[in-house]
């Protein structure tokens, strides 16, 4: 922890420091003269131009100035904070001056490049920006970065294959994992399945694999019959209490991942579903299983009860388990005749397109059928639209296959709430970014994997499972967390203000803040992110935010608009 | 006077008041100002008495010589007395101790007799304004120096 | 069928309550529905009454937190009644109550959900002056003090949830049905204001400086949106100049009603007084037709409003209003006395929009299954006003005819006394009765005082320092603990005290939080339920008058709050278990008059079963009324009359004392004594009783002006009515009646209007017309006071040809007998004098009561007389029946000139008013009373005068000799003896001297 | 003479900032006018920000965020839009909405920066200087502005503004969805009682004043500005100071 050189009676002291950065800067932008007029600017004690400030010369320098001068807030006027904050930062807090009392100009890619063809303007600008960069400085407070325990612990939610190689993953980093599975095995849908595609491996052979490394982890504690009955806590410290056949079990994790997979739909009322010669693909792989098929005439439905207006999604690995499963027939019966009724085939990949060239070779019919014109499923025969005949097709079936997708678990809400995370629409769990955090929550310290999120395929969900194992790591692997100190806050002397209209606590996408159980509205520090929304929104102006207060951003605007409002 | 206790009277100095206030008509306005947040300075104490009839003379000049700075008597209005016509008695006692007060040199400016109803928030708030800034104009009670 | 012991009213302005009190203190079960959020109705809004200008609010929220609190009165508010079924005695009753969307149990009426709404909403309290939030209370002072969401305007942002540190905010809420039994049912569901949108002419709601009345009285109120500074809308200036213009949708056939709305005349007064005595520059105005000033001291009150406050009266209705478009005044033109069109221009105009039947009479009438008169009021008859077409159902209020308060507060009585009636036998079946603990006694104990300070969540914590004021309250001589709590009035601290006051032996407890004028009874109860006394308690008022106040003063607030905790510790030091005094009652009732009114009462009380002793000074039973014959409304009064006789000389219970002389009444409230004598043998008689009822009567006055008794064909109107009943052929010759009003009435000697002259003119004129339309009839009046429904007959009247003269207030008709003519003549100035021929002349003449009569009787009850030498009733406005003195009550004649159908009303609200004594075995008297030492009494005497309850009396004592004796029975301890008393003879327990010394003194 | 605007930009840190970034690494040129503030998200910035940005004289307010999904806060964005709105709604009254912008400009976007903030500059050029910059400027518009300001900071719209997404998109606390128009109709006529309120309270907050002088003063029916006085008294802001004649005048608490 840096020292914090500023004191209340202690007269603001600045150094700004005008960067040339080569030519960068310098070429368009008189930089000495810039550092001439921040020295006239007020409470500037010394003002210097580099080269490259950022090089070491540079730096060194800024350190020395900070001893020589006394300085209690450092400018650098250079490039964008976004990449090179952290390092002046630290150079600050070398020379003892704690990190936020360093503030950025951004007079390269927010003006010498950008105006270079007005240089007088620019130069202009850039006096501004000093201008303003000077006024918040001078408002600018130490900070204590807060810094919380995290238990080296995890807790997996879900005993499926995704859960299971998080769980072995996170072990073998050396965490002390728990387990949480409802049922009573773990393995989850790999227990109903097959072979699995593309390596064509017997599902019960992985399962064995992996339930024994965790059976045989020691590190890993396993609850199956078991339910998640309350979650308190925070990023690093959760309290968990789980429930498992009515004993309760309380622990404690630093992380949470859920892989809580999903449930194959029951096609009630669809293309005459009847779980015996019409069957879905999940029942189908049961009677595989231990071969028992003697039929010929096989028909397969694709995207039965999905991607309708019910369910606007594709389940990812249907057309897949179609083609594997076909293949599978074929293999044990060459003479059965199968056809494929899809609507468009996903076959992603090299691995995946291979498959479906060879059920092409092995003479599986494969039909398109129009959303709109379904196939009309008959007493044994189907009667299917097709568009390239341009009419009416008649097939016979002694088996049906109904290809459906994975649908969201009923206990997913109930899940949410307890970690107050988002579902969406279809109630699978919304992660914190699609591109960005695909494996993260908003919540710190939650992660997710599998087909709790959207349905995927095996291969998926053990790299999914492996992600928020990693994910999960960057927090376990420290013995503590340091949070990010400009965040919002309720400062003592506001608190009597507040009245407890949970506006912020709406308005908080990270649930930081919350009702203690006196009733009193309570930021949880390590979960803020600083965003400042509940600062902008509050209507008593009680919620104060770090680093971005209001004086520093008015007095910017002051500073700017050269006129000093009383 | 000792110069120390000059200086003290020159800062912030803030009288204490004691209102005797009748049950049924001025405590219920000053309920109603409370009510209405309606603001008014804190100087004054309550003692609740079922009637301004009630207040014996004696409590007033009790008051006094307990160093209380001001007193305010505030009952309900003329016929609007919850006992009938307690405070017209009230009212002509207090007209003949309000003379011998001054006849003591007890300055006026200390005794506040009003009358405020149960729909006069506002005005109880008023008339405590009106009573401390009353007192606020004689000073601290110095013709009593019985301290607590 | 069984019948039950429960009552439901409906309405819950000051009729319901009133009515609702008398029943659950007769002992029945009372549920109390009413539609809006809060009691209170119209009367809550008023700012001041007439005629004693008494503030409204001062004088109805006591009533009201009564009402909010008794344990037999349930209070359901919000709520509309679906369905009635059953019969008198056993009705089933199912009714809705609508979703408050807050917990009426759980909210304290804090008020911060209300602050912290963002939705504003017109605030209908303040007739739409001003506004409110979407989340808001009916008014400050509401009672109940509960908070509901207007779903109108609430956009459900939720804030409210959020800040309400009570929960009590339940967004899930639904209407409940509710389906309750009782045996009676009483309508009180008052009016609604006559809307003057639809009469054009007048401009409201289009000139933003004419307002209704109602709007005015908002204006006027202390606590309106103006805090009582009169202000016009225009621009917030004082009117120098308000016209008020009366008979807005009255006495209008074609644009409002036809009837007169009985109070609108006084409110006028009553408006145009109090806006002079707020600002002395403004002028008031008023058009109108008539001055019916017909009550009790209204004409009085008249008077004052014209030569005190000049009052300007005109009596004309204008002709046009226009808005003068630069200063928003309006030019009013208007005829003047001598046909004149003059123009006048007004700052401000007030309407006085009439009453109007409530907007859902219909639906009332519906659900009730009961008829509506012509007008959609509620439909009664003259000898039985409160009861409705359909037996067990009674009406009082305005419901069944506009009226004023004291009228309604009457019939409130009325109908309470008539459910009396109906299930005494009932009685008492349905109460609760809580059984309480035996007190602990703590004599001879060193005080152990308890201080609970309440946070009410942050409407005390978020600006006094509790824990601060706690920590200070510990270090308080004889505090043995202090704690603080989120709300020391809910249900779960009710239970922290009574474990606190076992945990520490507390013998004084101490609340510091809200006022005690809502709260001191709960806590009371609290410490009662722990086995102490429940004087022991002391509260102190660091909301309401501290944290409230001093919002931007912390510290301050928390030094203040500091000193109010000591000073309460301070008196708590001081306190002593009080007893309440228990007194048997005497179940019998003596009642003073057998005319109609004493009758009435009589009969009512004895089919009660209490014992009824009926006292006739003469042979004859029925008073006054043995000379009238039918009402204005035609119902034969002899009839009756003679029905009445005979049910109460038959009656089981009922004493009948003719040639009655009483010789003494002694004793008090529950514990009469009465002897007299009775006969033309003047047997004595004596007995003991609980109540008296003064039913006394007055007399019609005999008249010395208008040379009556020098010519036959100068007659009363009594006598008139005898010829027309009589002896209809003595009138066949007659071709030219004259009638004069006001005789003896209004005038120096008895200034005072005797309310039915005006009707009993108008019946016998519309009676003669009947037997003889070619009859020429004048009536000269002053003022025609057919108010109410019998308007109708002066519309009737006028349309029959009888021809109405006014004249001044001071030129009086002139008669003479030239050549055996008699002439009347009139004097009018824009016309010159009028002389009419008349072959009779009919005057109408007054009530007068004698002071000789009365006063023996007065000084017996040591009740007062006023200076007209009628009964003065203890409060003109709550108290119309009752004495100051307890156990006492006046009704009819006695009390001030009346109808038959008022008589009756009062009649029946003494009754009901008896039984809230005589349903009780004991009567317990107050406990914080009078105390006289008489060690240092000297007798003087002083106190007795000051007493206004008689409960003071100079009695020879043995050891002191004259001392003055309190009665406790009577005190009500409000302590003007003791404040007075010279020698500080006398104390007020639970506000002892000593007791408030030691709260002057105590701070360090 | 040549008018060059001052333009201040608000930039939230992730996607407008990096994307400004950008348009300097890609050499962009645009015009110098623009002065950057950098906040952590759009949905920091309050209101009071821009009102006092064009108090000061500035010329012209542009605000940028991420896309509409792309917030680094999840939803700060969309708050940020809301609260625009307001500050626009509230800016119509003194017709000054055309100086101040709303902008999603993502990382990526450094092309779009540099034509957002010559086009909005170009937009402000259009306009002319602002009535609130240089010395002479209109202290009219400078009160009303202030009273903008003061009734933008004041709890009630604040709290309207803070839920109304919430009861648009999610619904209300009876499970009710309140459409766009009919929260925006709740909210207009809030925001002119608050802005009223607010001249009227400036305007006392110097004298005591009469409902007429305020009438004159602020060219508004005397019978509206008696019904604010009611309220503000109602809120114990104000209070009756003195009577002269038959005009009583109020002052500010």
């Amino acid at each position: 922890m840096s020292i914090n050189k500023e004191s209340e009676d202690e007269p603001i002291r600045i150094g700004v420091f005008v960067c040339h950065c080569g030519t960068n800067i310098g070429g368009v932008l008189d930089c000495e003269e810039l550092a001439e007029y921040a020295a006239t600017l007020p409470n500037v004690v010394f003002s210097d131009h580099n080269l490259y400030t950022c090089a070491e010369i540079g730096l060194t320098t800024i350190k020395e100035a900070i001893e020589e001068h006394n300085l209690n807030r450092v400018i650098v006027c250079s490039c964008t904070p976004r990449t090179h904050e952290p390092l002046f930062r630290s150079i600050c807090e070398e020379a003892g001056l704690n990190k936020y009392l360093f503030s950025f100009v951004n007079i390269r890619e927010q003006c010498s490049w950008v105006h270079m063809k007005k240089p007088e303007d620019a130069f202009e600008k850039a006096k501004d920006l000093i201008k303003m960069g000077v006024a918040r400085a001078t408002k600018l407070e130490a900070l204590e970065t807060i810094v919380v325990d995290v238990d080296p612990s995890a807790l997996v939610i879900g005993g499926g294959i995704s859960g299971m190689n998080a769980a072995s993953n996170l072990s073998k980093q050396g965490f002390k994992t728990y387990l949480v599975e409802k049922e009573k095995n773990l393995g989850g849908l790999l227990n109903s399945l097959y072979r699995l595609f593309p390596n064509d491996q017997e599902s019960s052979e992985l399962l064995k694999d992996i339930e024994g490394r965790i059976q045989a982890d020691k590190n890993i504690t396993v609850y199956t019959s078991s339910m998640i009955t309350s979650i308190d806590g925070f990023v690093g410290n959760f309290e968990v209490e789980i429930n498992q056949n009515g004993n309760s079990i309380r622990i404690k994790v630093g992380a949470i991942i859920v892989a809580v997979g999903a449930t194959p739909l029951k096609p009630i009322n669809l293309f005459g579903y009847d779980g015996k010669i019409r069957i879905t693909q999940f029942e189908l792989e049961n009677v595989l299983k231990n071969y028992s098929l003697n039929t010929n005439n096989i028909v397969m439905i694709q995207c039965v009860g999905t991607r309708n207006e019910e369910r606007m999604y594709c389940s990812n690995f249907c057309c897949m388990s179609a083609l594997k499963n076909a293949l599978i027939i074929k293999e044990k019966n060459p003479d059965a005749h199968i056809a494929i009724l899809f609507r468009d085939m996903h076959t992603p990949g090299i691995a995946y397109e291979e498959y479906y060239r060879r059920a092409r070779e092995s003479g599986i019919i494969f039909i398109k059928y129009l959303p709109e014109k379904p196939p009309i499923v008959e007493e044994n025969k189907i009667k299917i639209y097709n568009e390239y005949l341009g009419t009416e097709i008649i097939i016979p079936y002694e088996l049906l296959v109904l290809s459906t997708p994975l649908i969201a678990n009923e206990d997913n809400k109930q899940i949410a709430q307890l970690l107050k995370v988002q579902l969406e629409e279809n109630n699978f769990f919304l992660e914190a970014h699609v591109k960005l955090r695909p494996n993260d929550f908003a919540t710190d310290g939650v992660y997710i994997a599998g087909s709790a999120k959207w349905p995927v395929d095996i291969t998926e969900s053990i790299s999914q499972g492996y992600a928020a194992a990693a994910r999960a790591s960057t927090i376990l692997s420290h013995d503590t967390l340091e949070v990010e100190g400009a965040i919002a806050y309720l400062p003592e002397e506001y608190k009597d203000l507040c009245r407890g209209c949970e506006i912020c606590l709406k308005l908080c996408p990270y649930k930081a803040i919350r009702k203690n159980e006196k009733d009193e509205i309570e930021i949880i520090q390590v979960l803020c992110k600083g965003c400042g929304v509940c600062v902008a929104s509050c209507p008593k102006k009680a919620i104060k935010i770090k680093h971005y207060t209001n004086e520093q951003i008015l007095s910017e605007i002051y500073a700017f608009g050269g006129i000093k409002l009383p | 006077m000792t110069d120390k206790s000059k200086e003290k009277s020159t800062e912030e100095w803030k009288p204490k008041i004691i209102a005797f206030l009748c049950n049924w008509c001025s405590y219920a306005g000053a309920d109603l100002a409370g009510v209405s947040r309606i603001q008014y300075p804190p100087n004054i104490r309550v003692v609740r008495v079922p009637c301004t009839g009630r207040i014996n003379p004696f409590f007033i000049i009790k008051s006094l010589a307990y160093g209380w700075d001001g007193i305010l008597v505030s009952g309900c209005h003329p016929g609007d007395c919850h006992y009938i016509s307690g405070n017209y008695i009230a009212r002509r006692r207090f007209a003949i101790l309000r003379d011998l007060m001054i006849f003591l040199g007890i300055e006026p400016e200390r005794l506040n007799f009003t009358w405020v109803s149960a729909a006069e928030g506002e005005r109880f708030a008023k008339i405590v304004r009106k009573t401390v800034e009353n007192v606020k104009s004689v000073g601290p009670n110095k013709i009593f120096n019985k301290k607590w | 069928m069984n019948k039950v012991g429960a009552v439901l009213v409906v309405g819950a302005g000051i009729g319901g309550s009133q009515v609702s009190l008398d029943l659950a203190e007769s002992g029945y079960k009372v549920y109390l529905v009413e539609k809006s959020t809060s009691i209170g109705g119209v009367m809550a809004q008023l700012d001041k009454t007439f005629p004693t200008n008494d503030c409204a609010m001062c004088i109805i929220s006591p009533k009201l937190v009564e009402t909010g609190r008794h344990h037999n009165i349930d209070l359901i508010i919000n709520a509309d009644i679906r369905e009635a079924s059953g019969d008198a005695g056993n009705f089933t009753i199912k009714l809705t109550k609508r979703a408050l969307y807050v917990n009426q149990e759980k909210c304290t009426g804090c008020g911060v959900c209300g602050q912290e709404c963002p939705i504003e909403a017109i605030d209908t309290f303040n007739e739409g002056l001003s506004m409110c939030k979407a989340t808001s209370v009916k008014y400050p002072q509401a009672v109940p003090l509960v908070y509901y969401i207007n779903l109108e305007k609430c956009i459900g942002c939720g804030i409210c949830y959020g800040v309400c540190k009570a929960k009590a905010v339940e967004y899930d809420q639904t209407d409940r049905e509710i389906e309750i039994n009782v045996g009676a049912v009483i309508l009180a569901p008052g009016f609604d204001e006559f809307e003057p949108d639809s009469i054009k002419e007048y401009g409201y709601s289009k000139y933003r400086n004419v307002v209704t009345s109602i709007e005015f009285e908002r204006i006027l109120s202390a606590s309106g949106p103006f805090a009582g500074k009169v202000l016009r809308l225009s621009d917030g200036d004082i009117p120098r100049k308000i016209a008020f213009l009366q008979c807005i949708g009255s006495r209008d056939m074609k644009r409002g009603q036809p009837y007169c709305s009985s109070v609108c005349c006084m409110y006028t007064a009553k408006e145009a007084v109090i806006a002079k005595e707020h600002f002395d520059v403004i002028n008031p105005t008023i058009f109108c037709m008539d001055v019916r000033a017909y009550g009790k001291d209204f004409d009085k009150y008249i008077e004052r409003a014209k030569n005190q406050y000049g009052v300007r009266y005109i009596k004309n209705r204008i002709a046009s209003i226009l808005e003068m478009p630069e200063t928003k005044d309006l030019k009013i033109s208007y005829e003047t006395e001598d046909g004149k069109i003059v123009e006048e221009i007004f700052n401000m105009l007030v309407l006085s929009v009439g009453l109007n039947p409530p907007k859902d009479a219909k639906k009332i009438a519906d659900v009730f299954n009961i008829n509506l008169n012509e007008y959609n009021f509620c439909e009664t008859n003259s000898f039985n006003p409160i009861q409705t077409s359909r037996p067990g159902i009674f009406v009082c209020g305005a419901f069944q005819g506009p009226k004023d308060i004291p009228e309604t507060v009457t019939q409130a009585s009325a109908a309470a006394g008539a459910v009396n009636v109906l299930l005494s036998e009932v009685k008492n079946t349905l109460i609760t009765k809580k059984e309480l603990p035996e007190e602990i006694d703590v004599r001879g104990q060193p005080p152990r005082i308890g201080v609970f300070i309440c946070h009410c969540g942050i409407n005390i914590g978020g600006y006094v320092d509790v824990p601060a004021v706690t920590e200070y309250a510990n270090k308080l001589p004889n505090v043995v603990m202090a704690d603080r709590n989120l709300y020391t009035c809910s249900a779960d601290t009710q239970t922290i005290i009574k474990e606190k006051i076992k945990e520490y032996n507390l013998n004084r407890v101490i609340v510091a939080s809200c006022t005690p004028r809502t709260h001191e009874p709960l806590f009371q109860e609290t410490i009662r339920e722990a086995g102490l006394n429940r004087y022991l308690f002391q509260m102190t008022n660091i909301r309401d008058q501290c944290s409230w106040v001093h919002m931007h003063e912390p510290e301050n607030a928390t030094e203040k709050a500091k000193d109010l905790v000591r000073m309460a510790v301070n008196k708590a030091r001081r306190i002593f278990p009080l007893q309440r005094m228990t007194l048997d009652v005497t179940k019998n009732v003596l009642v003073i008059g057998g005319g109609i009114t004493g009758m009435v009462a009589a009969l009512d009380l004895a089919q009660q079963g209490f014992e009824t002793y009926l006292v006739e000074r003469e042979k004859e039973l029925g008073g006054i009324a043995r000379e009238i014959y039918s009402t204005l409304e035609g119902d034969n009064v002899q009839e009756f009359l003679s029905d009445l006789i005979k049910k109460v000389k038959t009656q089981e219970n009922l004493n009948l004392y003719t040639e009655a002389n009483i010789e003494a009444i002694d004793g008090y409230v529950g514990n009469f004594h009465t002897s007299l004598t009775y006969g033309d043998k003047k047997i004595p008689v004596e007995f003991d009783h609980g109540v008296v009822i003064v039913a006394t009567g007055a007399n019609e006055y005999i008249p010395t002006e208008y040379q009556y008794g020098e010519d036959p064909r100068i007659i009363r109107q009594s006598e008139l009515e005898e010829k027309i009943y009589k002896s209809p052929n003595e009138l066949k010759d007659v071709k030219s009646i004259v009638m004069i009003q006001c005789v003896g009435s209004r005038n120096e000697e008895h200034p005072y209007c005797s309310k039915m002259c005006c009707a009993e003119a108008i019946k016998n004129a519309l009676k003669i017309k009947e037997l003889n339309p070619e009859i020429n009839i004048t009536i000269l009046f002053r003022d025609i006071r057919t108010y109410g429904f019998k308007e109708k007959y002066y519309q009737k009247a006028r349309q029959a040809g009888v021809l109405f003269i006014q004249f001044n207030d001071n030129q009086e008709p002139e008669v003479k007998i030239e050549n055996g003519n008699l002439n009347i003549i009139v004097k009018k100035p824009d016309v010159g004098d009028i002389s009419i021929k008349a072959d009779l002349l009919a005057l109408s003449v007054g009530i007068v009561s004698s002071r000789d009569e009365k006063e023996e009787l007065a000084m017996q009850l040591k009740v007062p007389l006023n200076d007209d030498n009628f009964f003065l009733e203890a409060h003109v406005k709550l108290r119309p029946v009752d004495f100051a003195t307890e156990g006492v009550f006046v009704a009819g004649l006695a009390h001030a000139p009346k109808p038959i159908e008022d008589c009756i009303s009062q009649a029946k609200a003494t009754v009901s008013r008896a039984c809230t004594i005589l349903s009780k075995d004991k009567i317990e008297a107050e406990g914080k009373i009078a105390r006289i030492d008489p060690t240092r009494c000297t007798g003087c005497g002083l106190c007795v005068l000051n007493c206004a309850y008689n409960a003071i009396e100079l009695q020879e004592d043995r050891r002191f000799g004259t001392i003055a004796v309190i009665n406790e029975a009577l005190c009500k301890g409000c302590g003007a003896c003791s404040g007075n008393c010279r020698c500080s003879a006398i104390d007020i327990l639970g506000f002892t001297g000593e007791q408030i010394f030691a709260m002057i003194m105590g701070r360090e | 003479m040549n008018f060059e605007p001052k333009i201040l930009g608000f930039l939230c840190n992730w996607c407008s900032y990096a994307g400004a970034d950008l348009a300097g690494v890609s050499r962009i040129q645009y015009p110098p006018n623009i002065r950057v503030i950098r906040v952590m998200c759009s949905g920091r910035v309050d209101p009071k920000f821009i009102f006092t940005s064009l108090q000061v004289g500035i010329d012209g307010i542009i605000v940028m965020g991420c896309h509409p999904g792309d917030c680094h806060y999840l939803e700060g964005n969309y708050e940020a839009e809301v609260k625009f709105k307001m500050v626009k709604l509230l800016l119509n009254l003194v017709d000054l909405q055309d100086r101040v912008h709303l902008e999603w400009v993502s990382a990526s976007e450094g092309v779009r920066f540099g034509e957002v903030v010559t086009n909005f500059t170009e937009s402000i050029k259009k306009l002319g200087p602002s009535p609130l910059s240089g010395e002479n400027f209109d202290q009219h518009l400078f009160e009303k502005l202030k009273a903008i300001e003061l009734a933008a900071d004041g709890e009630r719209l604040r709290a309207l503004v803070a839920r109304k997404r919430i009861i648009m998109e999610e619904g209300n606390i009876y499970g009710e969805k309140i459409s766009q128009e009919d929260l925006d109709e709740i909210l207009i006529s809030a925001i002119e009682d608050e802005f009223l309120r607010q001249q009227i309270l400036l305007k006392l907050k110097n004298e005591p004043l009469s409902v007429k002088d305020l009438s004159q003063l602020l060219n508004i029916d005397s019978s509206v500005i008696l019904k604010h006085i009611i309220s503000l008294k109602a809120r114990n802001l104000i209070d009756y100071d003195k009577i002269e004649g038959i005009t009583p005048f109020y002052q500010k608490l």
